[in-house]
Order: C-alpha cells, then structure tokens, then sequence
C-alpha cells in the first residue's frame, strides 16, 4: 500500500464533513450515522495501511536502518515571503504513523458507538444526529491534518481547527446554558494559548526564516536530528530578550500553546468543564485525541527542545506539576466524567513529563545508548493512554446513558446490572494503574524509567502520582460499580447493558487495552529513527507495580463496600478535601480575572470611554457649531427694523471713521 | 439774511431721522412704510436743493427726484398690497407677530 | 472614443445604466426594479470575473508594468484633470470584492421598503463612486468619486434607516465629509507640488510617483492630512464613532456596502496616495499612525466586548479589523501589505455577511438587543449557521477569509526588524483572543441557548434570495480562506512600486 | 439778501417739517400719523415750488399728496379698527431707534457743520424749467437726455402693476 495513500486518510473525512453537513439535512437520521461510520471504516483501514506500511512495508522510509519521515505531498497555501512560504502538506513519520492509526481506531469507535449513544432507548436517533456525525468527521479531519502537518504553520492551523471541532462538539446540546457556556470557555481558553503559540511560531520563523520541519528539526536523512536543531537555533545568532535566548522564549510560547490545548495547569480549566458535551466526544477529544495534540507538538519539535534546556525545564515543572495536581484533584470528584478528565490532565502530563526529562545537560548532547527513552515512552504511553481512557470514557457514557446522571451517588452497586461495562471498565482502571500485563503498565514504566534516569526525585515524585492514579481509578470504578445496592426504582428503566453498537467499541478497546503494552514501540517509534534498545528495569517495574497495587489496595479498602472511612478522612482534612473538590479555587480565579478584571475594568471602561469621551467629542463639536448657529441666527432674525438698524450703524461707523482719518 | 444751502439741508436731515426712528420702533407695518416715506422724502429735498444750489444750470436732481416719486409711488402701492393681504391671511399688521416665515 | 474599449469603464457606465433604468421604470412595480437591479449587479459580477482574467492573463503574459489596462482621457485641461484609468492587482481585487457585495447587497435588500426604486438608485449610484474610485488613477477623477461613494449614504440611511436615523446619518455624514475636507487639502497641495519646478503640474497619481518631487517639508504636512483623511473612512481611532451609530441606523444593504467595500476606500486611498507618493514623510510619521491604528484594534476589539446591540458589536469589530489593515499598511513591507489587502477583502465579506444576517434577523424578531434573544439556531438555522461561519470568520478560523488575512499580516509585520514594530504587532495579536471573546459571547447569547421570547418560535427562516445573498458571501468567505494564495499571487506584485518609493525615500526600511 | 416774504416762507416750512415729521413718528395713532404725513409732504412740495420746480411741486401734490396718501388711509382702513392707538413702545425699542436716529443726525449734522462752507445763493429762474422741456428731456437721448431711465421706470411700474395683480389674485 502507498503511503501516498496518507492523503486519501485525511482527505476522506474532510469529504464526510462537506457532505454530511451539506447533504446530511436530507437524508434520515440512522441513515447518516451508517454512512458515516462506514467512511470511518474505510479511512481506518486505509490509515492502517499505511502505518503497517510506514512501520514494516520496505521503501524509502528505511534507509540504513534508520527510520524517515517521508512527505507525500507538500502544495504551497499561504505564501508571506518567497522563503516563509505555509505549505499544507502531509508528511508520515513513526509519531505520525502511529497518530494515524490511534485517531482513526478511537474515532471509529467513537462513531460506532455514538449509533447507539446518540438514540433514546428506543433506538431512535436524536435531533441533530447528522450534524453530529458531521462534526466528528470535521474533528477526525483537523486530527488527521494536525498529525501529519509537514511544518509548524500546519500545525498552528490545524489546531485552530481541532479548537473549532471540540468547540462544537461540546456545545452541541447547544440549549443547555452548561453546554453553551463550556464551549465558550474552552475555545477562549486554548485560544488564549494559541496566541502564545502563534507568538512562538512569529519568533521561531523571524530567527529561523522557515516553517517547515525538515529544516528545523530533520536532518537530511529525514530523522530527527540534533545537528539540524543546532543550525536552526544558530541562526538566531544568539539574539536575547529580557536575558533569555529569543529560542527559549519561542519554544517556551509554542509549549503554552499546546499546554493549552493539552490542558496542562494552568490552562487546564477548559477540559472538566468540556464534559458537557456527549460523552462520546469526550472519550475522542478530550482523552484520546485532541488533548495529547501538545504533547504532540512537544514530541515534533523535540530535537529543539533538547537543545533549549530552558523551555525544556518549564516543560518538566509544569508537567510534573500538573499530573499531581490534577491526580490529586480526581481524588475527590463526584462526577465521573470530571474525574476521568483530571484523571486524562495528569495521564497527558505523564507524557510531558516524560518528555521533558529527556534531556539532562546543557551542552549537545551525546546520542549514547538509550537515550531518548522518555521521548519513546510518551508517546508509547500516548497510545496507551487513547486507548484505555477512551474505553474508560466509553464505558462511562454507557453508565450515563443507562442511569441518567454524570453524579456517582446515583450509581453505586451497577456490576448487576451491567456486567459487561463493569468487566471493560476494570481493565481500563487496570491498564491506567499499570498492572501488568495492561498497556498502561509497559509505557507508565518505560515513564518512570526515563523520570529515575533524570534524577530520583523526578522518579520518586511521578511515583507518588502513579499511587495515586491507581487510587483514584479504584475509587470511580468501586463507587460506579459496588460500593452499595443500587436502588432501582422503576423495574423497567433499570439499568442494563447497552446496545451492541455500544458494547462492540467497549470490547474492541479492552482486547487493544490488554495488548496494545506488547507493541515493540522502541523499535518503532523514536525521535531519530534508530532503533532504541531497552530492556525492563525489574526494580522500577516492580516498583511501580507495588506502588499501584498500594494505590488500588487503599481504593478498596475506602469505596469497596460502604463505610464511613472516606466520610471520616474527608471531615479530618476538610479544608484539603474541599479545595481540592472545588479544584483548588482556579475556576473562580479565572471568573474572577475574566469577569471582574477584564470585563468591568477594561471593557466598560473603554466602551464608556468611547461613547462619553471620544463620541462626546464629536458631539461636543457638533453641539458647539450648534449653539454657536444658533447665535448666530439671533442676527438674522428676519425683522427687517433690527437689519436697518445694524445696517445704518455700520453705514455710520464707516462714515466717522472715514472722517476721523479724513480730518487727521 | 440768505437762505443758504444749508438751511434747507437741515430740515431735510431732521426728516430723515424721523424716518429713521419711526422705521425702527414702529411695529405696524403700515406705520413703517410710512416712516419710509419721510426718508425718501427728505432725500428728494436734498436731490432738489443741491441741483437748485450747485448745478442750477442742469436738471439731473430734479429728474432724479421724479424718479423717485415714481419708484415711491409704485412701492408703496405694491408693498401695501402685499401687507392688506397678509392682514388677510393673517389677522395682524404687527411686524413682530407675524413669524410664519422665519426660520 | 478609444476610452470605450477599455473594460474598466464599464464598471461606471454599468451601474449608471442600471440607475437610468431604474429611473425609467417608474410605475413598473417591484417587480421590474428587482430585475433591473439584480441584471446589473451580474454584469458586475461577470465584468469583475472578466477583468480577473485579463489581469491574470497580463501578468501570465509577461505584462509587468504597474498598471494595466491604462487609458487617459483629457477632461478639464486648466486644471490637467484627465479621466485617467488603471488597475493594479490590489484595484483588481477591491474591485471583485466590491462586484461581490453589491451582488449580495441586491438581493439583502429584496423586500426594501418603502421606495425600493429610489433606494436602488442610490444604491447604485453609490456603486458607481465606489468602482469609479478603484478604477482611477487621477487625484481629482478619485475624489470626486469618493464624494459620489460618500454623499448617497446620506440618504440611505437618512430615509431607510432605523432608530436614531437621522442623528446617524448626519454624524456619519459630517465626519466622513470633515476627512475629505483634510483629503481636499492634501490632494491640492500634492497637485501643486506635483511636478519639479518648471514642468507641467499633473494629477495622475503614477507620474506624481515618478516625479516624486513633493519637498520634504511639504510632505510633513500634506501626509497626515491625506493620511487622516483617508483614515476617517477606514475608521481610525478616535475618529471611528461614526461607524457604531452610522452601522446600527443604516439599512441592510448599506450597511455591507459601506462596512463592506466603502471602508475600504480608506485603506486603498491610504496606500495609493498618502503613502505611495509621500514615502519620505511616510517612513518618518507612521509611528504616529502605527500607534492610533494599534490601539483601535485593541480598543475596538475590548469595546466590542460588552456591546449588547448586534450591530454596535460588529461595528467595533470592523474598527478593530480595519485597524488592522491601516496598522498593517503602515508596516511598509510587501508581506504586511498584502495581508492588508487580504485584510480588506475578508473584512469586507465577512462584515457584509454579519450585516446581511443581522438585517435579516432584525427584520423578523424587531429588536437588535442580544439579551432579548437566544435560541436562535433553533429558529432559523439556516441564519443560525450563517452567523456562527461569519463569527468564525471574523475570529480568525483557518480556511475562512479572516485567517489567511491575519496571519499575513502578523507574519509581515513581525518580519520588520524594529523592536518597536514588532512589540506592537505582538499587542495587535493579542486582538486574536479578545476577537474569540466577542464572537462567542455573542454566538452563545444569540443563537444558542434557550429562546428567550416565545414569539420568536413563530419565526420563519431565511427566503431564497436571503440564502442567495448570504451563501454567495460565505463561498466568497471560504474561498478566500481555502485559496489565500491565488488572491496573495495578484496582490502582491503590485505593492513592489510602494515598498520601492519607501524604501528610496529611506533605506533603512525593510 | 433774500426777500423776506422767502425768508419767512421758508422758516414756515421748515419748522412745519420738523414739527409734523416728529409728529408723524411719535403719534400712536396711525391716522394721524399718515396725516401728518400729508402735512410734511406738502411743506416739502412748497420747498419745490421755492426752488421753481412747478413741475415737481405738482407732482409731489398729485402724486404723493393725493395718491400714496390715499393708498395709506385706504390701507389704514382696511386693517385697523378705527381711533385705536397702538400699544406703548417697548422702551428697548425707542432706545434702539432714538440712538441710531440721532446718531445719524448728530454725524452728519456734524459733517455739514464741518463742511458747509458751500454757501451760495438760491439762483432762481437760471434755467427756465416748463413742461415742454421736462417732456423733451425725457424722452431725448442727447447728454441730458434721460429716456434710459424713464423706460427703466416704465418697466418697473409695468412689473408692479403684474405683482399688483398678482397679489390681489384671489386663489
């Protein structure tokens, strides 16, 4: 198969959107979601294709045993200058190759589940069932484009367009003030961040005079490559602002960008709140997908990265900072969908985390044996992650769906009713706490491997979050599925497994959950094409298990069964237990900030300011003219005896002057 | 005693400021025509008396004044046209009442 | 005569027959007037395509010369007023856009009442100055068209206006005319100066260029006065408040043809004539614009904010991006100019389709107030969607107009190697953000949400000739956004003779 | 030296015009005013018939005396009621008018005083002044000739004759 073919992936969606959102109005409901599942299935085989090709298929992507980014097509867009010149290409490396496959496997899921998701009981399909359909190809399109952009512009736009998608995915029950209020602020929020972003790419191309990412950061064999990073930055010529490399500032602005779209702390607000939209969406944006888009971004600039250990060093404090906040946060939530997302906050600043810790010193480093271990454990984790947090958010949706409620107290006790859910759901919270042999636990540990070779402090602290996502998973599944009887008030709503179009997904992405650890990912994907030889650490192995088994040990002994434990230790730590339920407090900073700060004392201000001050000047002018016509008009007052009178006393005047100078 | 120039010419001013006064305290229209005769009246005597005085020998003043009373004549029956009908239209002779016009 | 071979002229004489036939069909009904109008805003339509073509073809064909398709005419010798024609890339995309509104702008106002025949004439006759503008390159034949654009809105608004019409028509009125007093000023005094001592005066902006003998110090003078001038009608802070009050009174069609095509005039005049033939003054006050046109994007950007009328919002929005695309001309290289331009023909398509769906939002629910809608998308969806693409539009979303605009523009000016440049182009993209907040608030008041007002669910949603007029803005809208390069290809040669005489006049500038 | 029947005759005149033109614009009531009107005009026509303008003299009597004047009652007539005075100027008013009537007659009273040194005599009889040279006068084109004038006159009474009619139209 051609990897010409990565067009056609991209593209195909693309054409699903036009055509569902134009034609889609006409057609039946069902009959949408069929055409569009079915496209999704095409284009997933054809990304398979091509991955399978890129990864084992013989071509130009092998050179000497080192793996290449291959571009497939690359037509100008945008040209500013002859040389700055934005080109909308696509371009198929390991990371691309595996985001193909990854994007296409959970938006088929998605779109397979949505079927039964997206109905009432009855199987009857809810309004705006095509614009939904619609909108997934629309995200599947700017997912697929943003993966296999060829230069960073691309990826500026794309992300623009993911922005829009989850913008619209998550208002789409666009009545419910929730709904429409979430959406708002997560597009503002990322927006914010692609500010910084868009700054950074208008630094980077002012120093470097390019976009694209052969120049940049692959060398001429079309890998990653440190030597290209270095010309790159050099061309800089060493340029400072306010004492920092203009490098540093510009990779540190490209990072906010992504840590926006990546809901990194603190531009994590957006995404708890993002779960207004169906769940599906949020199993496909906003855990799988759209989110590890910075971690993405991070993973494509690598090569620079490395060699700014300034930005490199934010990167490693606010990811490790941010996957124990948000970790500790979903200790304690209510809602489940909220809890899985600070759960995917703190998973996705695993990844950066785990990228960050890859570089250790200064000057260009040495490329010795192993390294760039962390590099490849992101984004094998990466992989992991989209695929048992997706089944984790599936399965939710499934619980939702059958109970009404996003609340856990409404749960409780549903393993009866729905086995099926219950069992995929325990080998999600299985694969996200890392037991082996679950996905999570091979690339959660080739993490803490990278983290302990940067210091033991790095390794000892993600440690500590690992316990605590153990934790906190145990603690959702026990409240969901045990904890006590679920009362059933009305036999025939009671709760019950869904749908097959909903339990085939469930199925499909716990057999991936289960095996997905087992891909040679080393092999495959890392940041300069050569192979990375690695081999379990048992000590960190070992310990990491023994610390998730301490986490999931302590979930049960709290939520297994009811008891007054958790009620007993939420009293003794009120005050932590009550901020870190309110989230510690951001999202009323942020309206604070929003409403108080910016709207009341910069907006109103400035809009008085132009009606009273500015406007008032004009007015102010013409209100003078005015009065003054009006002055003036006391002369021509129409009465011919006050013009006599005006006129002989001027005829008079001229008449004395002209004898005063006469007689002088 | 000669009767000079002068001696006619003063009566002639006086004349003119009545009709200058009358001209702009008058209120009634008609009083104001009236008021307007008295000055081209005294300009009249003023065009007559300076022909008489200085150019005996010419008659452009007194034709100038014919003219006048000619000019006078028609203005007067014009302009009292126009003010009978305003009356008509308006019930008042009064300059400053009637604004109709204004602005 | 030789001038009627030439196909710029046309773009005149069209509309002026169009506005005779109008004239003619007196007691013919509406449906006559509707006929005359919509036949000549499609020959607009197809003679701006044609004249696409030609400029494509010239350019393919070697033709390298500044402007093309030039033809003079000698009109008021005493004075060297000639009828002088020429188009540019960036005449010949203003002129697309323009033939583009008018087109949409017929079909808004499709139900215009009362008086559609005199609205129409108007109309066109409004046309007929804003074509003739863009087609001349005589100092005198281009003001007098700019007074022929400037002086029908008068009377659009004043009689087919809404709310505080007359209040509106006249302060928008009065101000433009007080920018073309300064205009006036400035354009005489570059006649006067237009030529080296000893040779013949002229009014043809290329010789004027090419002679480039205006003093220096008269150049201090007569730049700010062309500069405010054509700067009033591209909404420059603080002389932008005609726009909110002019914008929220003025009827549909005339609000996208002013937002539309006749703000552009300013930009377009800005380049042609302030800065194209005073380059020296240019390079050493533009500070002095960078600043006022910096702050209105900002400014109208953060006023737009808590704006509650439509209209207000979309007027500070059009001060914010109008803003930009002075700010950008100002930044004196080729890239940022050209995103100016990209600039104008997004903002002028994508204002004219908020004004459009505005207009016909308006005219069913009565009220412009978004805190006594909501819920529209359940209405109307067809409007519903409109709005959310023209929201997007504005706020910059890739593969709509606005985004290819923007980012030239950021990227142009960022290239400039001033530290005081790029420090206000970094302020100026904050306006990206503030542009999102706006936007959305809006969407989210406006069309989403619950209904706010019951009698709103018996409303209708858009009628055939609305969905025409708005979906021809919309495919304009994408266009523009999903080929920026075509239209970047016939802009950009055409800013090489400004960036030349800039740079001539100080070689420092990049 | 003048004869004194002259002398007499013209302080008679003169003081009659001053008195009656004071009268005219001090009287309240718009009768007598045209009255005294009357009076002045026939003081200025014996003026005339002083400096041997027959012709004048009787054409002031026919025309002003005898047709303006009646013009003037007519209209007093018409649009007032009879023996009512008008009301009592408003003192602004006769301010106004008594500064700017005495100025005038303070600055040029002022400027004949200065400049009157043109006395001569009163030449009577210098030019023999009868109808039949009135007659040729006006309809001559020579130097003193003043047919010019007198078709500009006649076209004027023409036009106010079409304005009488005109405004007398009723509609």
């Amino acid at each position: 198969m051609p990897l010409s073919l990565a067009i056609v992936v991209v593209a195909l969606p693309l054409f699903m959107f036009l055509f569902l959102g134009l034609a889609g109005v006409k057609m039946g409901r069902k009959i949408t979601g069929v055409i569009g599942v079915l496209a999704m299935l095409v284009d997933t085989v054809l990304a398979y294709g091509v991955a399978l090709t890129y990864f084992f298929g013989s071509g130009p992507q092998m050179v000497d045993g080192v793996r290449q980014a291959v571009v497939v097509a690359n037509p100008a867009w945008l040209s500013f200058t002859d040389t700055l010149v934005v080109r909308m290409g696509v371009l198929v490396d390991p990371i691309a190759a595996m985001m193909l496959v990854v994007i296409t496997t959970v938006s088929l899921m998605v779109h397979l589940y949505s079927l039964g998701y997206m109905s009432d009981h009855d199987g009857n399909a809810e309004k705006g069932f095509q614009r939904y359909y619609a909108f997934l190809a629309l995200f599947t399109f700017s997912m697929l484009g943003l993966v296999v952009a060829t230069n960073i512009f691309q990826i500026f736009v794309f992300f623009e367009m993911v922005g829009l998608s989850s913008y619209l995915l998550i208002g789409f029950y666009y009545s419910t003030p929730a709904a429409n209020h979430a959406n708002k602020k997560a597009f503002i929020v990322t927006r914010l961040a692609d500010l910084f972003f868009l700054l950074g790419i208008m630094i980077l191309s002012y120093y470097t005079g390019t976009f694209d990412f052969d120049k940049l950061v692959f060398g001429p064999t079309m890998s990653g490559s440190l030597e290209t990073a270095q010309s790159a930055i050099s061309t800089a010529g060493g340029a400072t602002f306010m004492g920092c490399s203009v490098m540093a500032w510009a990779l540190t602005f490209i990072f906010i960008g992504g840590a926006g779209k990546s809901a990194m702390y603190p531009l994590h607000i957006w995404l708890p709140d993002a779960m207004e939209g169906p769940t599906p969406v949020s199993a496909l944006i906003h855990a799988a997908t759209m989110v590890v888009a910075g971690v993405f971004l991070v993973a494509r600039l690598f090569p620079l990265y490395v060699l700014v250990q300034g930005a490199m060093n934010v990167i490693l404090v606010v990811g490790a900072f941010t996957a124990f906040y948000a970790a500790a946060i979903a200790c304690t939530q209510s809602d489940i969908k909220r809890a899985l997302a600070f759960s995917t906050i703190s998973q996705i600043a695993f990844m950066m985390t785990s990228l960050a810790v890859s570089s250790n010193n200064n000057s260009l480093i040495e490329i010795h044996e192993g390294y760039g271990l962390g590099y490849m454990a992101s984004m094998f984790h990466l992989f992991t992650h989209a695929m048992f947090k997706a089944l984790l958010f599936l399965c939710a949706g499934a619980i939702i769906h059958a109970v009404h409620s996003n609340e856990n107290d409404k749960m409780h006790g549903l393993h009866k009713f729905m086995p099926i859910t219950s069992f995929c759901f325990l080998i999600g919270c299985l694969a996200i706490a890392g037991i082996p042999p679950f996905a999570g636990f091979w690339s959660k540990d080739e993490i803490l491997v990278a983290a302990y070779q940067r210091g033991l402090g790095w390794g000892l602290w993600m440690s500590m979050v690992a316990c605590m996502t153990a934790f906190y998973m145990f603690r959702i599944y026990y409240l969901i599925f045990f904890w006590k009887k679920h009362e059933v008030h009305d036999a025939h709503h009671a709760p019950k497994d869904q749908p097959w179009t909903m339990t085939l997904p469930l199925i499909i992405l716990a057999v991936i959950s289960c095996v997905a650890g087992f891909v040679p990912f080393h092999n495959m994907v890392t940041w300069d094409g050569h192979h990375l030889h690695t081999a379990i650490d048992w000590t960190v192995a070992g310990s990491s298990v023994a610390v998730a088994l301490v986490g999931i040990g302590l979930a049960t002994l709290m939520y297994f069964k009811e008891n007054p434990l958790p009620e007993r230790m939420a009293n003794a730590m009120r005050g932590l237990w009550t901020a870190s339920y309110r989230r510690f407090y951001m999202d009323e900073l942020y309206q604070f900030i929003t409403h108080k700060v910016i709207f009341q004392a910069i907006c109103v201000p400035i809009a008085w300011f132009d009606r009273h001050i500015i406007d008032g000047f004009f007015n102010l002018l013409a209100d003078s003219t005015n009065s003054l016509s009006y002055g003036i008009r006391r002369l021509q007052s129409g009465s011919i005896q006050a013009y006599v009178f005006i006129y002989l006393i001027g005829a008079l005047l001229i008449a004395a002057i002209t004898m005063v100078c006469v007689l002088i | 005693m000669d009767l000079t120039l002068f001696m006619y010419l003063i009566p002639s001013l006086i004349m003119f400021g009545c009709g200058v006064y009358g001209f702009i305290t008058r209120k009634n229209m008609i009083a104001i025509m009236i008021s307007l005769e008295l000055m081209l009246n005294s300009v009249d005597i003023n065009f007559v008396v300076f022909n008489r005085y200085l150019f005996p020998g010419q008659m452009d003043g007194m034709f100038f004044s014919l003219f006048a009373i000619a000019i006078a004549a028609a203005e007067t029956a014009l302009a009292l046209a126009i003010i009978i009908n305003v009356f008509r239209i308006a019930k008042k002779v009064d300059i400053n009442q009637i604004t109709k016009l204004k602005f | 005569m030789e001038i009627f071979n030439n196909i710029l002229i046309y773009f005149v004489i069209v509309p002026l027959l169009t506005l005779g036939g109008l004239a003619v069909c007196r007691n013919q009904g509406i449906k006559a007037i509707r006929t005359v109008a919509v036949v000549g805003a499609s020959v607009l339509m197809v003679l701006a395509a044609m004249l696409v073509k030609i400029f494509l073809d010239a350019r393919a064909g070697g033709d390298t010369s500044e402007m093309i398709l030039r033809s003079d005419v000698m009109w008021y010798a005493p004075f060297n007023v000639h009828l002088a024609l020429g188009v540019d890339g960036v005449s010949v995309v203003m002129i697309l856009l323009s033939a583009f509104i008018v087109f949409a702008g017929v079909f808004a106002s499709w139900k215009m009442n009362p008086l559609p025949r005199q609205f129409f004439m108007w109309f066109f006759l409004l046309s007929t100055g804003v074509f003739g503008f863009f087609i001349s390159i005589d100092l005198f034949t281009m003001f007098m068209f700019y007074e022929v654009a400037l002086i029908p809105m008068y009377l659009l608004i004043g009689v087919w206006g809404s709310g505080n019409k007359n209040y509106s028509a006249m302060k928008l009125t009065l101000m433009l005319m007080g920018g073309s007093a300064f205009l006036m000023l400035g354009l005489i005094g570059i006649y006067f100066h237009s030529a080296p001592e000893g040779q013949p005066l002229t009014m043809n902006i290329l010789d004027i260029a090419h002679n480039d003998a205006i003093p220096h110090s008269w150049q201090y003078v007569l730049f700010p006065l062309t500069f405010v001038g054509f700067g009033v009608l591209g909404a420059m802070f603080p002389f932008h408040t005609w726009s909110p009050d002019g914008h929220a009174s003025a009827p549909t069609a005339v609000s996208m043809l002013h937002a539309g095509v006749l703000m552009k005039l300013g930009g377009y005049g800005c380049f042609r004539i302030a800065i194209y033939l005073m380059p020296f003054a240019a390079n050493e006050l533009a500070w002095i614009f960078l600043l006022l046109t910096g702050a209105s994007i900002v400014y109208g950007a953060l006023s737009a904010c808590v704006q509650t009328d439509l209209k207000y919002i979309n007027a500070y929005s059009s001060v914010s991006h109008c803003g930009m695309v002075l700010f950008a001309i100002l930044m004196f290289n080729t890239t940022a100019m050209t995103g100016a331009v990209l600039q104008m023909l997004s903002h002028g398509l994508m204002t004219a389709l908020f004004f459009a769906l505005i207009g016909m939002i308006y005219g069913r629910t009565h009220t412009r107030d978004i805190r006594d809608m909501g819920g529209m998308m359940h209405i109307m969806p067809y409007l519903g969607v409109g709005y959310v693409i023209a929201g997007l539009a504005s706020l910059g979303l890739p593969f709509l107009s606005g985004f290819a605009a923007e980012m030239t523009i950021f990227f142009g000016s960022f290239q400039h190697t001033d530290t005081f440049h790029r420090v206000l182009t970094i302020m100026a993209t904050t306006s990206i953000v503030v542009t999102a907040v706006y936007i959305l608030r809006v969407v989210a008041k406006l069309l989403f949400g619950e209904v706010q007002d019951e009698h709103h669910r018996t409303l209708t949603d858009a009628s055939w000739e609305e969905r025409l007029s708005t979906a021809t803005l919309i495919f304009a809208v994408a266009a523009i956004g999903c080929f920026p390069d075509f239209f970047v290809d016939i802009i950009k040669s055409s800013f090489n003779p400004v960036v030349e005489a800039l740079q001539a006049a100080l070689p420092s500038v990049l | 030296m003048e004869s004194v029947g002259n002398i007499i005759l013209y302080f008679i005149v003169a003081i009659a015009i001053i008195v009656f033109s004071v009268l005219t614009v001090t009287t309240r009531k718009i009768l007598r005013s045209a009255t005294y009107l009357l009076f002045v005009l026939f003081a200025t026509a014996i003026i005339y018939f002083q400096m041997d303008y027959q012709f004048l003299g009787a054409v002031q009597i026919a025309v002003y005396a005898g047709g303006i004047l009646v013009l003037f009652v007519f209209a007093i007539m018409l649009t007032q009621q009879p023996g009512k005075s008008a009301e009592a100027l408003a003192s602004h008013r006769r301010w106004l008018g008594l500064t700017a009537a005495l100025a005038g007659v303070a600055l040029c009273g002022y400027g004949l005083f200065s400049y009157a040194n043109f006395g001569g005599r009163l030449i009577t009889g210098g030019v023999d002044i009868n109808m039949e040279k009135i007659g040729q006068f006006l309809l001559s084109t020579d130097k003193f000739g003043y047919l010019l004038p007198f078709e500009a006159i006649s076209v004027l009474l023409l036009a106010c004759i079409i304005g009488g009619v005109v405004i007398a139209r009723r509609r």
